[in-house]
């Protein structure tokens, strides 16, 4: 029952190796729930270079892929630490300059959601109400419009086309389907407002069964490569299967704060391991995975 | 060795914050909540005065009733306990920008003399001393909700004469009002030491009540520019023993669940 | 555990009679599966006059309310009865003039969607890439507009903000809150887009409980009433609570195609009835309605 | 009183007119389908030789793999049998403008020498002699599908020099080819009597088959301008006894399930 137009079940090494070239634009969605955190420890692995990040909420795997100087530009609208507070791999990029400078270019939420919703339905630009009395507009893509019918100015922003999508989800089927529920972000859009997307899951099962709110269903033909990837997404997490290891996101915030700590956390942890089973045991979480 | 618990009439600087924020949302009204103290408060009205508050999360939640607060917008927990979630692109055009959000809740890093907030970066934007989360759903939250309750700690680095960076718009830097059609603004600023309101005519922030035990001067100390103090300066009344009492189950409960 | 906000269970015979004046623009949407045919009904029997009638897809219930005289206006996209051809009394009444002239403003399906879309957004327009190389862009409320970015040229469109918007879903909960599944078409859109919508609903249920794909909530606060109507899609269906009656459909094409024949049925079963339930009854459909 | 059954190889020209469509489909395309002769096409492709063919109605029912054919275009077997289900608004911008449909079934009252559509109006559009239904998806599905295949039956009210009103576009009133980006058009119509595609350089639709039986001349009379016909027309193959009990089992359900 597979066709050509079919994606194969793939190894994340393997996706990641053949689909995600230095110097793409990469966007790595999931709004605190999914986060493809085992994609992006694979592209540190294999030393990604001059990436252009793309994440409404860049949080602690960008924080890890800026550190290690994966991206050469941040393209965002809330860069934290969920609850916990600064990212400090990112402040010292943009702050310091280290590991080496990292270019901006920010808009709110809304606009960042409006732009991979144009993507994803094929049109150059959205419109919205946004951006009204900040100095954000000066410092984004941003233009206004005139309403044809009523005159009132709006917002301009460009759509969003990234290279390449990563993002997690719990479910794909034998043929490459994918499902997702709970909350799924902006995971639809820019999943298919991508020339290239892979999916890392949480599981392979005979048939798409939601257990929880808002399924979103992602055919086979168009994703590139699905990848297993049970835990893929720890420390967020995957509804259903997982829940958010909180005391990791506190962790973090020292093991970011210096430079050193954070080399050597990355060279045991991500760099000296092969995959993520052996990633996990290595951070003592290797428990229930793989 | 049971720790020492306070007389529920004793309560922290923080408390009274919440409390004070709480009791300015009205049953049924439609709220756009942030993580943090903003949950807090909303959570705390809706399990106290406000049971029909609606509660949005940018995350794409609607009409969610947590037993425990959230650590992050996006818990598991506001997934299971809402009325239904969307997706992100939908919450932000279908709910906020739609004109559907009666309160929405902002915190930032500065806030002005007319209102106008910064999370974006302390310094220079091309070379900032800090580099702030920056905006995600604020400048919206800003012009599109009704009106906006603003809650932030008060101190003179915080309560600066103007903003560095306006990542969303109060009364515009220089005071000169609202956008056109873009909802009231704040309304109030929710402080731990008072309460601001602003101006009707200048639209400048002035101190309307202080909490129990601060005084006037107090505040105007800890604010970095030459703060109004209106000729009638109420004060705050204190936490009641049964809003200190459900705040505190909440706290409680929402530790136990997060270091499970 | 009401509040002001919250809609009250009501009956759609008040429903009708306080919220949908004449003259109103009335949009009552559904694609096929959902139809709110009771409401229309209760619309003729309440004699309602002048109204703007919307809708994507003009069907049965349409015809009734033109061929009786109720609009002065259609802004639609398809207007047919699907399966079996045409709507003689929207026919009649563009081609003859019958019972009066019928203004009308026709879009593509497309242009409509991202018009409700525009008006559940709260912006004045939409874009689209749309009505290229056709006649339709000379009939039709549109305009063209520049992409500030790529200098392509993309399709206008108005918001569309019924009056009013009537749909028929599968439950409500006590609270007034409603849920629909299966093929929800605009409906969604349509509800939000509108200053006052109406939904009757299969049945008031204790919890909103899916039974099939595509689960819509509208939360009771978006409403402005909610009206129990078992059946009240019939001949068009509720996803886990009816089918869809064909043979009423075919019927159709038979009763409408002469005035005569239309009016006394008109008389028979939609003035000469109270409600849902006898309407039922005098088609011959009432078991297990009511 | 058992009805007669033709011989397999006994059929009728509606069934040579589907069979040859479904021919067109091949195995995993992403088909955007209306009812009608479409839909059974698109079936009978997906029963036989193109099990993967992905169908799409405009309902929002996606990959939908249905045991009987739709009365209608929203009917519930097609929800049933779905992938999954999407609202109107996402098939048409998700779906179908952002180019993920690979070949676009039309249908229409009226086709002209270069392949335009006309669904609106026969007779002119403010006093037309004939409301038709009006554009439906038509219009877009003729812009953003990668090729559209036209299916409907000969006759010279039907195949006219130019239509009456350009519902969907296909290489323009005067054939001066396909709008930019566009797509391809149609790149086929099927008839009940043959085959036409637009000529590569003059873009005007050219006979290139007949169906068993039915002559080139035949064709020209039921055409409503001068027909070009190709110097190498060829004969359409015969449905095989497959296609045929394929496509009657499919149809004998159909009609057991609609008439229940």
């Amino acid at each position: 029952m597979e066709s050509s137009k079919q994606v194969k079940l793939t190894t994340l090494r393997d996706a990641i190796a053949t689909l995600v070239p230095d110097g793409a634009t990469v966007a790595m969605e999931g709004f605190t729930h999914l986060i493809p955190f085992a994609a992006g420890h694979e592209i540190i692995r294999q030393g990604k270079r001059d990436l252009i990040l793309v994440r409404m909420t860049p949080d602690v795997i960008y924080d890890q892929m800026i550190g290690v100087g994966c991206a050469r530009k941040l393209v965002f609208s809330w860069g934290g630490n969920p609850g916990v507070g600064s990212l400090h791999r990112f402040r010292d990029a943009v702050e310091h300059g280290h590991p080496h400078p990292l270019e901006l270019e920010e808009h709110s939420h809304a606009g960042m959601a409006a732009r991979y919703t144009a993507g994803a339905s094929g049109l150059p630009f959205a419109i919205l109400r946004a951006y009204i009395g900040t100095d954000l507009a000066k410092h984004t893509e941003m233009a206004t419009i005139r309403c044809p019918f009523t005159g009132e100015e709006l917002a301009a922003v460009p759509a969003l086309s990234p290279d390449v999508t990563i993002i997690h989800a719990q479910q794909a089927d034998r043929s490459g389907n994918v499902g997702m529920w709970g909350i799924t972000g902006v995971q639809k859009e820019a999943a298919l407002a991508a020339r290239t997307t892979i999916v890392t899951v949480e599981e392979v099962v005979d048939e798409l069964s939601p257990r929880g709110p808002n399924h979103v269903v992602l055919p086979s033909w168009t994703l590139a490569a699905v990848a297993p990837v049970p835990g893929g997404a720890h420390p967020s997490y995957a509804m259903g299967y997982s829940t958010r290891d909180n005391a990791f996101y506190t962790g973090w915030d020292e093991i970011s704060r210096d430079r050193d700590v954070f080399d050597g956390w990355v060279e045991e942890h991500i760099l000296g391991t092969e995959d993520h089973v052996s990633y996990m045991e290595s951070i003592g979480r290797g428990e229930g995975i793989g | 060795m049971a720790e020492l618990q306070p007389a529920p009439s004793s309560y922290s600087s923080d408390e009274m914050m919440t409390v004070t924020a709480a009791r300015f949302l009205s049953d049924g009204q439609v709220c756009f909540v942030g993580i943090g103290l903003p949950s807090e408060a909303a959570n705390l009205a809706r399990l106290s005065h406000a049971p029909n508050v609606v509660l949005i999360y940018e995350s794409g939640t609607i009409g969610t009733r947590p037993d425990v607060l959230p650590l992050s917008i996006g818990d598991g927990e506001l997934a299971e306990k809402a009325e239904f979630v969307v997706g992100v692109p939908e919450v932000f055009a279908y709910w906020l920008q739609a004109g559907r959000i009666d309160v929405g809740f902002l915190s930032a890093a500065q806030i002005d003399r007319f209102g106008n907030l910064n999370s974006t970066v302390v310094g220079e934007y091309e070379a900032p001393k800090v580099r702030l989360p920056g905006a995600g759903g604020a400048p919206e939250i800003a012009t599109s909700a009704g009106e906006v309750i603003v809650m932030l700690r008060h101190s003179v680095r915080a309560f600066v004469p103007s903003v560095d960076f306006v990542t969303s718009v109060g009364f515009g830097r220089g005071g000169e009002g609202r956008p056109e059609g873009a909802g009231r603004g704040p309304t109030v600023v929710i402080t731990d030491l008072g309460v601001l309101r602003p101006d009707e005519s200048s639209n400048e922030l002035t101190l309307v009540a202080t909490h129990p035990g601060v005084s006037g001067e107090e505040v105007r100390v800890k604010t970095g520019w030459d703060l109004e103090v209106a000729p009638d300066l109420a004060v705050t009344d204190p936490p009641t023993d049964q809003e200190l009492e459900i705040l505190r189950d909440l706290k409680t409960r929402t530790e136990a669940a997060h270091s499970g």
